[in-house]
């Protein structure tokens, strides 16, 4: 029997609308959302089919939609699919699965006309939810794992797996797919492995049964994800410190900041450990090539990583927004003392608290000029986690060329979720840029050591590091120093060092990674964007030039800014500049830095703590441009 | 001259250490502290102790944060490295260039507003992780360098030079130490270099965390009648309980103590610290004992001095890391990464 | 219903206070922690004792830090202004609003990472300022909002749920406490009401500052074997050994325990507390007394609860202070301004 | 016998020049430097000769350079007399004072060309330091008062009001109006009054005898200082906190802020002390309607601030450059939460550490923007101590009427030297502006309470105090929260709050202090500044009139920006904006907040660390106009 939109029985049947309305052959290209409560395992289904969809060739994103809370509060996750490889957020969702009994009036509400919800009607809907535009699919989801899974945690769990199998029903995801996911994740746990592959096939199979599947929306296998890997921001970067070289990490716990060094110790304990042979017996036989301390707070976690630099080593912290805050006053300590060190910002939604999972770009501003007194430093911006991993490896390049602190300004959209990005490549011929480090051999060969001068032509002086050399002894000092590196109150020869450190600031523009810019014939504007609005803004351009509006496309990557960003503006009369946070941070630091006009720059803005879509912007720019 | 002279620190001229090394290859750039400040007393002990012990200048770290006290590693080691870095932090960046370099002698100079004040919290947890290093508080009950105000170690009535009374309990760093299971703790007193030197060894040849506490008038602004960190109140409340003699590992120094009830404390690295005991049994690794102790003598208002406590049986932060024995900073680029097929096979799984 | 429930907090529904307030008068918004979460056993407790003592709600003014333990003020006492503030800062806000309207009675709720991370110096010197107030560290050896990393106070070999050991030592705020001169030190576990509840009221009658560490287990990442703040840790080595029952100004709350071996301590407001002491001639006035039972105790791997210190003779910041029985902020404009002749002729000074 | 020029016996006669070179008759207008050493009592003799001259009603102005140091290190004094009232500091000094002989050589080269040095010539002088155009006046100043005093710390202090006495014999200083002075500081210890009065004689008589007094420039009587008072502005701060009605404080000593709570607390000890008659026996016999927490660090004192003015207390803190640093997140708190707070910072030269004993305006940037997320605050600038009394009663007022952190941007410059200003007013009709608090009344007559909710014309919405009813009860969080105060994670309610917020910041750009305008006819330009450059620039102003180059002068006194602002820079093709910080922050603010177009703003960065003179804002302005 097909039923199609099902109800347990004694309820009314839905509406069923022809498939002509949603759109026949509507192949790999529409978004689903799934309404859940934390803390019940859901997350582990819903990566499953985002998993499955992205093996089966398909573009795909995933966005976690959580709650700052352990259990029992809401949570979504959207997927959205798009064989053009438009990933940003969609906010028209063809399918919702209702998990969530608490927030079923407004996900229901979110359905686009024409769509279908698919529900546990193992109890009874509320009949004034119902809508008539959509598609209701009941599938008894409490009842199927109750009678198959005895213990309450196993059914808890199972009906995840079992709506996932509803699912890969309705969209035709590949069961060879799902089988092969499965294996991989509970090979060696029979129990387990069974288990989900009964609740999946209940699932599947009560949708095949009760359903039309697939639904007219659904997917078919390609090969447009052949290349690419599905990663986390937070990994990437982890992944990019370890590469990097990186040794000493100094962290305080923070969201969405905190899986950058859970990963970071995980591929550490992976990698680095080294096989110690000659152990005597009670020894450990193996050391660890990398040491991570857990701080107490943030002000010890950038203290760490500053007395590391100092020492030679590589070393990083990640936080985010409140730890940012924290690190002022060490932020300026390195930035005088010419100490390198990398901080990743995983930016959350602010002020202060804020929405601790939910995104935006706010720091923006606060980075650029860190701490007290007259300071600059570098910022990269990663646009998606291939970047992230790119990026930490040239932040310490930088950090060490430069001798500065360099921040890595991601965001809990790039860090937390999965992205399909072109696998990761690693030139082995890579040696770390250490900068102007000078040895005993050095040393020697000159007359007389002092830290602050000699600059070469990016301003830069030669360090020394503790435990190597008497002769290359200074003094590091926060307070006023001159060249020779000795402590001052002198106005000469406090600013000819701040001067110097102004000029390395201008001189490491070039060295940053340029924009990204796409540039299209007869452009009549410039759209300026940064980091994780990439999808949307992109998406968004072709929706503009769709209906006659033409713009080019440039993705801000570092600061100081590259040269081609401020001849980017002065090539375009109008420039919108999109960005999640409320007072256009990125459009200001463009206006001082860049020497941007401000007449000809307009912001477009998202700070709802939500990834943006290409509607807004699209929405924003008309809006602007109709004004 | 119309410019204040300073009293230059007394040198042996002529001894060698074992590195052929003479006291004047520790010294440091020229004091700015005030002419009888205590803290450069402290400096001329480190001077010393620094000589006895023949350390490599170039392995030294010296590491402060911000005050009168933490200006003075300025004045010592010139050969070595240096950090002044900012008010409170010293603790949390010698943990970093400790991590960094486990083979350097971190010896950090801080004062009782750095550490007790804005560092409290730093400090505790530089303790708990047991990083190997010497962290000496120049104790004056008082910020210096911003002219006199009480520090969290002004004793309940000690009276300011303005003439208000702290009402404040204290905070004691060696009693704070003991409850956070600090491994080295002991107090010393800058007027008596005699008994800081073998104390400042005892503490630079510690594995982990030594912290040393001294009591360093400041001339300046509590060191009037009513102060209770003045030299003299020192000299009329300080109990010279506990004697410490500090034995090298390669050299025996002959201290000026009598043998008899002492007890030798083994060092990690072989060397022997002697503790002269003046109560009966008094055991410097039962911390509950210890802390009995000093409660009892504070609470007659006695400064006990000396190596109080000490346990080697604790790891550094290094040993619960499991590093290796040499600096991570020192380690070759080949070692730590990972390589191109290393990173193809791991992207394996991300598919 | 496909959403999770969660069990409720049960109350005496009919039985009044001198106010003539219901428990549920005392009560909060819903919950939104784990359900099992030993934060909301606390809050119960809280409840409880703030109706027993017949708290007007609106002087109660509850602060928080941030993390699970932090959210909890949402969740007791919604007729009370609460202040939610950022990590590791409540004490010094408390301060604050301590310092504006002595009248308040002032509830701190907190977690171990918000208080022995990065709030451990703010809390030390609260400590030291006795602000009056109670102070509770709802205690979990982990940091529970962001999953479960180790805090300042996980013991030493204690397993995560992921399976790492804790190798540093733990910060135990009752010996931190001691160390610092607190006041009032007690230790409850959120699993024994009948226990925590005077613990708490006597908390809140003490005049100063009363730090209350509360056992609470984490059943998300703390609860499991290897744990030693798990439910079931705490039932086999809990030491319930010293019983508390408080003994409110107006009305004597017939405790459950036997009044024999028992001592009485009065507090400043007349209200007086009872403790059990097993101990022959425990006296929970005497710190160093105190100190060396806990360690003695601790050593062998037991967990004393109950009210552990007590020294109701030290002023409170407001004492100290000098300052008007009433609040700050409720003094009138003309009582702070000098006016303008004042002005006038403290100028006349300036020439 | 009158001794131009003597040196000790044995040494060359300085040339002497004739009066003619100095210019005859430069009566009121000239400057001296005292170069000393510090922690030798030097301040005293110093201030001695500046305040009589201030009495002797002549404007006058005293800058201490002093080093970051308690005893033995350089320290200058300035003084600089000028009838017409320009009292930035001069880098011409007619008459230098070298009493370190540390700096002999460096103060000898400071000295203009046919000035005059005063120096102790117990010891003889290095002949290679003399100078032919500058005349030597060697007064035996340590064998004057060995002869005399018999401690030795007699003797180094009353060396000190030794040269007083002379350069008073030199200046034609009024000796009754000094002999006033001594009398009133050492009036009731007659030992002290005596060994002061013979020390200033002993200098006096030495001058008269062997040198023509006066020198060519020379003070004469006058009446232009009567309705001025001489006050630092930290002094200031506090007696504008004090009549404000603040009564919590807390705060960490930091250079140069510190000054700002000793006097608070002295001006509390001496007016907020009230008696108790009815005291029992032992207690206190009076109360102290004011709490002030020396706090452990600078997050604990703001965390004090914030509690206090949650629970309704007036409160504030003082700080510089780095303890503001540490206050990042919790001022994003205050911000978030609308919780009145005060916050003076009294700016130091950075970064780091920096130089704490010398002058800049570089926190600027910073204290607009401080805290991650989209934060924003109200910043006051007082230009000098008197509107440092008057603009913390503004601040208080601003930060109860917009619920929010105000900083006090006040300078090292500003805060510890001694301005001549204006008799400070008071209006006994003020009463203080609480803002929206609602009481008993108030919250009975409406239905129901919401912290965020009702919002005013000017985005504020009413707040309560615990303690004082139950229906008023809120929770504040620095967590995302809705109109109501409810803890949030919704797009709309978070951003309904982040709006107001936004807009409760544009709304105080009209009640912030308006700035200061002076027009010219015909002017081509306009000059911009703050704090206390403005003496400085209004003198530079009237040089280039001089010179044919006429400008408007505005200064900036708070933001956001009142209208004013933007339409001066609308107004003037072309402005440059003074200030003491190499990266022009308020340049940069005003181009991001009044939409200045870059191109019409010009930078003039003063940053060594000195106050500014006129000199160097002419000489940068005029090599901007030519280049
Ligand atoms: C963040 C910050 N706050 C305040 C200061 C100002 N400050 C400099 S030294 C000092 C106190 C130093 O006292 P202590 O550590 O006891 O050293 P001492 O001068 O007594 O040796 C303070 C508060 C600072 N440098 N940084
Ligand atoms: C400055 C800052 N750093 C880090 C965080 C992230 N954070 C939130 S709660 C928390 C730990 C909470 O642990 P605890 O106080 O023990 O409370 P629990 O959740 O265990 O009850 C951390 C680190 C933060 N909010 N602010
Ligand atoms: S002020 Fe005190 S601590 Fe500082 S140098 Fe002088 S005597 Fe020493
Ligand atoms: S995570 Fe732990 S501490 Fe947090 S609510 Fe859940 S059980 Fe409680
Ligand atoms: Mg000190
Ligand atoms: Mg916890």
């Amino acid at each position: 029997m097909n039923r199609l939109g099902a109800a347990a029985a004694g309820e009314d049947r839905a509406t069923i609308r022809a498939e002509g309305v949603v759109g026949r052959g509507r192949v790999n290209d529409f978004a689903i959302k799934l309404a859940n409560v934390n803390g019940t395992g859901s997350a582990t289904a819903n990566s499953l089919i985002m998993q499955a969809i992205f093996r089966m060739g398909v573009p795909v994103s995933g966005k976690n939609l959580f709650p700052s809370n352990i259990q029992g509060l809401p949570t979504w996750y959207e997927i959205r699919v798009n064989a053009k490889g438009h990933l940003a957020r969609s906010r028209e969702y063809d399918l919702m699965v209702a998990m969530n009994g608490q927030t079923y009036a407004a996900d229901i509400a979110e359905v686009s006309s024409g769509g279908y919800l698919l529900f546990d009607d193992s109890w009874a809907l509320d009949p004034g939810l119902r809508r008539a535009d959509v598609t209701f699919l009941g599938v008894p989801l409490a009842r199927l794992c109750s009678d198959r899974f005895s213990s309450s945690r196993e059914r808890i769990l199972m009906k995840n797996v079992a709506y996932a199998g509803a699912v890969a029903a309705l969209l035709a995801l590949d069961p060879e797919v799902l089988a092969g996911l499965l294996q991989e994740s509970y090979g060696s746990r029979q129990r387990l492995l069974e288990a989900n592959q009964l609740a999946l096939r209940l699932g599947h199979d009560y949708a095949t049964q009760n359903f039309s599947c697939p639904l007219p929306f659904h997917l078919e296998r390609s090969n447009r994800t052949d290349d690419l890997i599905l990663i986390d921001g937070n990994t990437a970067t982890a992944l990019g410190a370890l590469y990097a070289g990186a040794t000493v990490a100094g962290w305080y716990p923070i969201t969405p900041a905190t899986s950058v060094m859970d990963n970071f110790s995980h591929l550490c304990a992976r990698y680095r450990r080294e096989a110690n042979p000659e152990a005597a017996p009670g020894d450990p036989p193996f050391s660890n090539n990398y040491l991570i301390v857990q701080a107490e707070d943030e002000l010890a976690a950038l203290g760490v990583v500053i007395g590391a630099g100092w020492a030679g080593a590589r070393a990083f912290t990640s936080t985010s927004g409140p730890g940012l805050s924290l690190m002022n006053e060490l932020l300026g300590l390195a930035y005088y003392t010419e100490i390198p060190a990398v901080v990743v910002d995983v930016q959350r939604a602010g002020p202060s608290t804020g929405m601790p999972t939910r995104v935006q770009q706010a720091d923006i501003l606060m980075a650029a000029y860190a701490s007290h007194g007259d300071t600059k430093h570098l910022l990269l911006f990663p646009g998606d986690p291939g970047e992230c991993f790119e990026f930490m490896v040239a932040a310490f390049d930088l950090a060490e060329r430069f001798q500065t602190p360099v921040m890595v300004l991601s965001d809990l959209d790039i860090g937390m979720n999965d992205w399909a990005v072109p696998r990761l490549s690693w030139d082995d011929a890579y040696q770390p840029d250490r900068g102007r480090v000078l040895g005993p051999r050095e040393l020697e060969a000159m007359p007389q050591f002092h830290r602050y001068d000699d600059q070469d032509e990016l301003g830069v002086t030669a360090r020394t590091l503790p435990g190597t050399d008497s002769r290359g002894a200074y003094f590091a000092r926060g307070s006023g120093h001159d060249r020779l590196g000795g402590y001052t109150e002198n106005e000469v020869s406090y600013q000819e060092v701040v001067d110097r450190l102004l000029s390395k600031h201008r001189a490491a523009a070039a060295h940053m990674p340029r924009p990204v810019i796409e540039t299209a014939a007869a452009a009549t504007l410039g759209v300026i964007t940064v980091g994780s609005c990439e999808p949307a803004v992109k998406e968004a351009i072709e929706i503009l030039a769709a209906r006659g509006t033409v713009a080019d496309y440039m993705r801000i990557r570092g600061f100081p800014f590259a040269e081609e960003v401020a001849s980017f503006m002065e090539g375009h009369e109008l420039c919108f500049v999109v960005e999640l946070n409320r007072d256009g941070q990125l459009r200001s630091l463009l206006e001082i830095e860049a020497r941007a006009p401000a007449q000809r720059l307009r912001s477009v803005l998202i700070y709802g703590g939500l990834p943006p879509s290409a509607e807004q912007v699209v929405e924003q720019i008309a809006n602007q441009l109709e004004a | 001259m119309p410019s204040i002279t300073k009293p230059l620190i007394p040198l042996l001229p002529l001894a060698r250490n074992e590195l052929g090394l003479t006291m004047q290859d520790y010294q440091g750039g020229m004091s700015t502290l005030c002419a009888g400040c205590g803290h450069d007393s402290i400096t001329a002990a480190l001077i010393q102790a620094f000589f006895e012990l023949s350390l490599p200048p170039h392995m030294i770290a010296k590491l402060s944060g911000i005050g009168c006290s933490s200006k003075t590693p300025a004045y010592f080691a010139s050969r070595a490295h240096g950090f002044n870095s900012v008010h409170g932090r010293m603790a949390t960046i010698a943990t970093g260039a400790g991590a960094a370099n486990r083979e350097l002698t971190l010896v950090g100079v801080s004062g009782d507003g750095d550490s007790l004040s804005i560092g409290l919290g730093n400090l505790a947890h530089a303790i708990r992780r047991n990083v190997n290093m010497a962290y000496l508080i120049e104790n004056n009950g008082v910020y210096g360098l911003t002219k006199g105000q009480f520090s969290a170690s002004a004793d309940v009535g000690s009276r300011s030079r303005r003439g208000d009374s702290n009402l404040l309990q204290p905070v004691d760093p060696i009693m704070l130490g003991l409850s956070l299971g600090a491994t080295f703790l002991a107090r010393g007193f800058s007027g008596d270099k005699a008994q800081l030197v073998p104390i400042l060894k005892a503490a630079v040849a510690h594995r982990g965390f030594a912290l040393v506490d001294i009591i360093s008038p400041c001339v300046q602004f509590n060191d009037h009648e009513g102060s209770t960190k003045s030299y003299r109140y020192m000299r009329d409340h300080e109990l010279r309980e506990i004697e410490t003699d500090f034995i090298g590992q390669h050299e025996e120094i002959v201290g000026s103590l009598a043998r008899d009830r002492a007890t030798a404390v083994t060092m990690h690295d072989g060397a022997r610290v002697q503790f002269r005991t003046v109560p009966e049994g008094y055991d410097p690794k039962d911390r509950g004992q210890v802390e009995a102790y000093l409660r009892e003598r504070t609470g007659r208002g006695e400064i006990v001095t000396g190596l109080l406590f000490l346990d080697e049986s604790q790891q550094d932060m290094h040993e619960t890391a499991l590093t290796p024995p040499n600096g991570l900073a020192q380690l070759p680029f080949s070692k730590l990464c990972p390589g191109s097929a290393e990173l193809e096979s791991f992207q394996d799984g991300l598919r």
